[in-house]
């Protein structure tokens, strides 16, 4: 069970809000741009901290006002980012292998790669990928690290139709396997209504 | 002394860096007849030795090219006293390029011609400076040239000046102008006109050689050493 | 420790900022040429822009009285045609100085250069920015922590240039005097005095520059340093 | 030019080779702890580790030849401790040349960090890469060119170490003869042709190392070097 | 008129289109991700260089086999890039000012911004910012230069319905006033037919 009560004080508004997402569901967060969508993922991921409230994944408590921020690298999170951030010095095999934790992860991350269509670019280079072969490697770097919870940030939005079934299917594939709760964003409402266990519809930090 | 062939005795001697060619003469002499002896040698400005002696540096034998350096250690007890000895004494000549431009230059014209440029050491830091400085002002010269000097580091950078045409006129040692093919001597300063340049030598208090220390010290003022130092333009 | 004079203080300025604002230019602009191409021999270009940080000063200043000397080819040229005087004069301490200082800003530059996304120069190419403008705008800000790095080794390497000044420059009291020389004539001539006065000098001179670039770097510029923690809010 | 012995070759290697990966661990360590942090008095503390570059390296070389002296503080200690002679030994030569020759590394290294795109590091750690991960196979990386700078900077410098090695390992053939000061001293003796040789082999090896550094990078890090141009297709 | 024949050899396949536009049109080029959309307008920007073919913009022939590419500074064209390239080290009111020819730069790109709904961040910096922010920025830089040619890369992509139209209205205002050739990237049908005076469907580097 997924559960957090995320404050923050940003330059234009606050953010308050509350998500829980039992494992198994898929929470989107819908909303105009700049609502604070991503910075809530950033806050669950350990990158930003909330001002106040608490962030909890089933027994570990990842923040709570009163002690000190898990670091990222312990919360057992796979975190699809906005702008991917690739590494740009790592294949695409390199990087969907980089969170791994597995033995034979090469076999592994090809049969990942695989089922995004991107098997054949599994030597090139992130500067050498087209715009939705980069977030396809993105979102296999995230799911190849087994997460506790997966955190989604427009992970279709550069996809066509076709790709963006295909992706959602192997997430969903994998969601079923791992037994996970995935907090997703995005801005297409038919992906939303599609996927979503739940949606959260936020507006200059809120919840409407 | 130890019989063993295997066993030689190793001291270290720190010299002038001058005296470079004819120590290191002495030494191949040296070692011929006190074959259970190796000197090694290390060279440096005497300043910088004594500095060096002074932090520990494991040296056994001080040569030393200015008594004042040779003081210091004196006045802390680093050197023994009693086996400080003068090896031997230098002289300064002036000297101009060899078969350079200024041909004209000579015994005769030389506060006189119109040279730009004239190179000694730093009269603070080298002794062939001092001692430059000293003759200058009893002659009454050291005003006239002032606006004229180069100072070098050591004489080493005077002879480089000198030798490349660069500065008309310097003032070295005479065993520096002797190491250099490329100036001529064309004048001799008379060594009453300046302190006499002195070359002293002693055992270093911490040494754990003083036999081999003090007899290569002792070797210094034989004759056969003292011929191979005039031979390199000391004088004794 | 006797009367000082500040002059070594103008001078090491003079020297320093002159030496430093060439060594950026130049640096800098080579750097750039190469950083983006690749040709046969550049590596081997690019290390012999090092050999003046491989061989001791006093030898690379050697090399430069050789080329400069009043008789030699280059030195006699700029006399004959711009009545330069490079030897014995603070233009050669500016020319000791450029050379030994250049293979720190060409090393810097090349390197943050290339740490540069291409990316960003290409859309600014489509928003119409001639090359210059763009190298101005955008390389050289994204390159800044890079520039910067190499401007401050640049000056406190110019600054501190000593073995092949004194070599090329000569020690002139009043002329060519810069403050390392009077730091280490200091040292050599025991006067402790003046040399810590020197030391501190020149560390003053040398810490309020690189403080003052860094602080100027950070108002002015911190447009040019772009905050990278992923996310902490605008003005929290 | 009389006989040569290889030993200055040998010697110099090992004394750089050392300080190099001494110099690098401990720059690039220094400058990855300071990248990213801002504390009062970071600035002072920086420009504080510039003062090598700043003062002459025989001045640096007085100051180490007093800290580590026989019966200065850690000299002692280093002494009845670990049984270390400092001064007057080849450990003596590797640390003037860490000494000197860390300011480059050190802003080098930090110039590559602060380019280094922060959002990369995050997205490491939400993958789960630890610290030290992260450094070793993100931000090493993609500092690489800035890194590498330092490299050769620094161990140019080592290689190229003269003033400070002289103060404090002092000149002792077969002992602590770098081949700077082989060159130094060999000029010093008016040996051109000797000169001439040492400074063909330490160029020789300046560049060879240099060389093969970058042919090594350029192979092994391919990876590391991240190619910028925009969209040039992957195997034309 | 705006008018390309684009031939270049890509690792997996060859691109061989021919794009014309005329003054006041819109071509949307409408295919699966990695079909080699970017690398078409890439090729228009001079970014990269066909192997042969030409382009050619009104009385400028920006390529053609037998002369030297025109440089891409040159070619007066406003890209919307898909990865947005913002100047990391300028405010979002320097980014749209970057390309501004005209004077009273700082009062024309305020109200630019005002337009996209943005105006409240000119003195933000990209890291600042939000995807769909940023996005906004980049359509906002690129029509400022008042180009003779727009190439938009899926310029929509990070923003919801409401600022999606928005934006819509904007660009094809601007268009209207400068009477130019439009030539936008999408994976969204609907945007697509939308907008479009043609669509082309290009598929491995092929129209079908
Ligand atoms: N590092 C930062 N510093 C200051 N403000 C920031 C920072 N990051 C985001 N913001 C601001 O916080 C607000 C929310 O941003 P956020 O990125 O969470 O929006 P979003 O909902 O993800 O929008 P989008 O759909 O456009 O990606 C925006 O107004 C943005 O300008
Ligand atoms: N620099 C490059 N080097 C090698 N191959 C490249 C490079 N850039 C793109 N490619 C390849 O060229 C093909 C077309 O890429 P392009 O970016 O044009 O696709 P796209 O149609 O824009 O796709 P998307 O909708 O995903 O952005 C892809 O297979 C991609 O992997
Ligand atoms: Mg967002
Ligand atoms: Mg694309």
């Amino acid at each position: 069970m997924f559960d957090a009560h995320l404050i923050k004080d940003l330059p234009d508004f606050k953010i308050d809000v509350a998500i829980k997402t039992a494992k198994g569901e898929v929470s989107v967060l819908f909303g105009p741009s700049g609502s604070g969508k991503t910075t809530c993922l950033d806050m669950i991921a350990g990158l930003v901290h909330p001002n106040s409230g608490h962030i909890r994944m089933g027994d570990n408590t990842y923040f709570s006002s009163n002690q000190k921020p898990y670091p990222t690298e312990k919360r057992s999170i796979g975190y699809v980012m906005q702008d991917y951030a690739l590494f740009p010095h790592m294949t695409t095999e390199k990087n969907v292998q980089y969170g791994m934790k597995s033995v034979r992860k090469s076999e592994k991350a090809l049969a990942l790669l695989d089922q995004f269509g991107i098997s054949h670019l599994r030597n090139a280079y992130p500067h050498e990928m087209s715009g939705g072969e980069k977030q396809r490697t993105a979102i296999a770097r995230a799911l190849a690290t087994e997460p506790e919870v997966l955190l989604l940030d427009e992970p279709l939005s550069a996809l066509d139709d076709k790709a963006r079934n295909d992706a959602l299917t192997v997430i969903t594939d994998i969601q079923r396997d791992l037994n996970i709760p995935i907090i997703m964003v995005t801005h297409n409402w038919t992906e939303a209504e599609k996927v979503a266990t739940r949606i959260y519809k936020i507006e200059k930090g809120r919840f409407i | 002394t130890n019989s063993e062939a295997d066993a030689k005795v190793e001291i270290l001697v720190a010299a002038a860096s001058s005296m470079t060619p004819a120590l290191t003469e002495i030494a191949t002499e040296f070692e011929k007849t006190n074959t259970y002896t190796q000197i090694t040698f290390t060279f440096g400005s005497s300043g910088k030795l004594a500095q060096q002696i002074k932090s520990g540096a494991p040296v056994d034998v001080f040569i030393s090219a200015s008594s004042s350096d040779m003081d210091t250690l004196e006045k802390d007890n680093i050197i023994k006293s009693d086996t400080r000895v003068d090896i031997t004494t230098n002289t300064l000549v002036v000297i101009r390029q060899k078969n350079g431009g200024n041909s004209s230059l000579n015994e005769d014209n030389l506060f006189t011609s119109k040279i730009e440029h004239v190179a000694i050491g730093n009269p603070d830091t080298v002794p062939a400076g001092v001692y430059a400085k000293e003759a200058l002002t009893k002659l009454g010269e050291w005003e006239t040239l002032e606006p004229k000097f180069v100072f070098g580091k050591d004489v080493r950078q005077v002879l480089t000046f000198v030798e490349t045409g660069n500065a008309e006129m310097g003032i070295v040692f005479t065993t520096d102008a002797q190491s250099s093919d490329k100036v001529e001597v064309i004048s001799k300063i008379d060594p009453t006109l300046h302190s006499s340049a002195i070359y002293p030598g002693a055992v270093i208090t911490a040494t754990k050689q003083p036999k081999a220390a003090n007899a290569f010290l002792d070797y210094m003022t034989t004759p056969e050493a003292q011929k191979i130092l005039v031979t390199y333009g000391f004088t004794n | 420790m006797g009367e000082i004079s500040y002059g070594p203080l103008i001078l090491s300025i003079k020297v320093a900022a002159i030496a430093t604002i060439l060594v950026f230019l130049i640096g800098t602009f080579l750097a750039r040429i190469f950083a983006r191409r690749n040709f046969f021999g550049k590596t081997i270009i690019e290390a012999f822009f090092l050999l003046p940080l491989v061989l001791p000063p006093t030898v690379v200043g050697f090399g430069l009285l050789i080329l400069f000397g009043k008789d030699q080819l280059l030195g006699r040229w700029l006399y004959d045609y711009a009545h330069l005087q490079i030897v014995f004069s603070w233009i050669g301490a500016v020319i000791a100085s450029t050379v030994v200082a250049f293979p720190l800003m060409y090393q810097s530059a090349s390197a943050a250069f290339k740490q540069v996304d291409g990316k960003l120069e290409a859309a600014a190419h489509t928003l119409g920015a001639s090359r210059w403008r763009v190298f101005r705008t955008i390389t050289m800000p994204l390159a800044w922590p890079g520039l910067l790095a190499g401007f401050v080794l640049t000056f406190a390497r110019a600054l501190g240039e000593f073995g092949a000044t004194l070599m090329i420059a000569g020690y002139i009291p009043g002329r060519t005097d810069t403050i390392p020389m009077a730091i280490y004539f200091a040292v050599e001539a025991g006067d402790m005095q003046k040399a810590t006065f020197w030391v501190i000098i020149i560390v003053a001179l040398g810490f309020s520059t690189i403080l003052w670039l860094s602080w100027w770097s950070n108002q002015n510029l911190r447009r040019f340093t772009v905050k990278r923690k992923g996310g902490a809010p605008r003005n929290v």
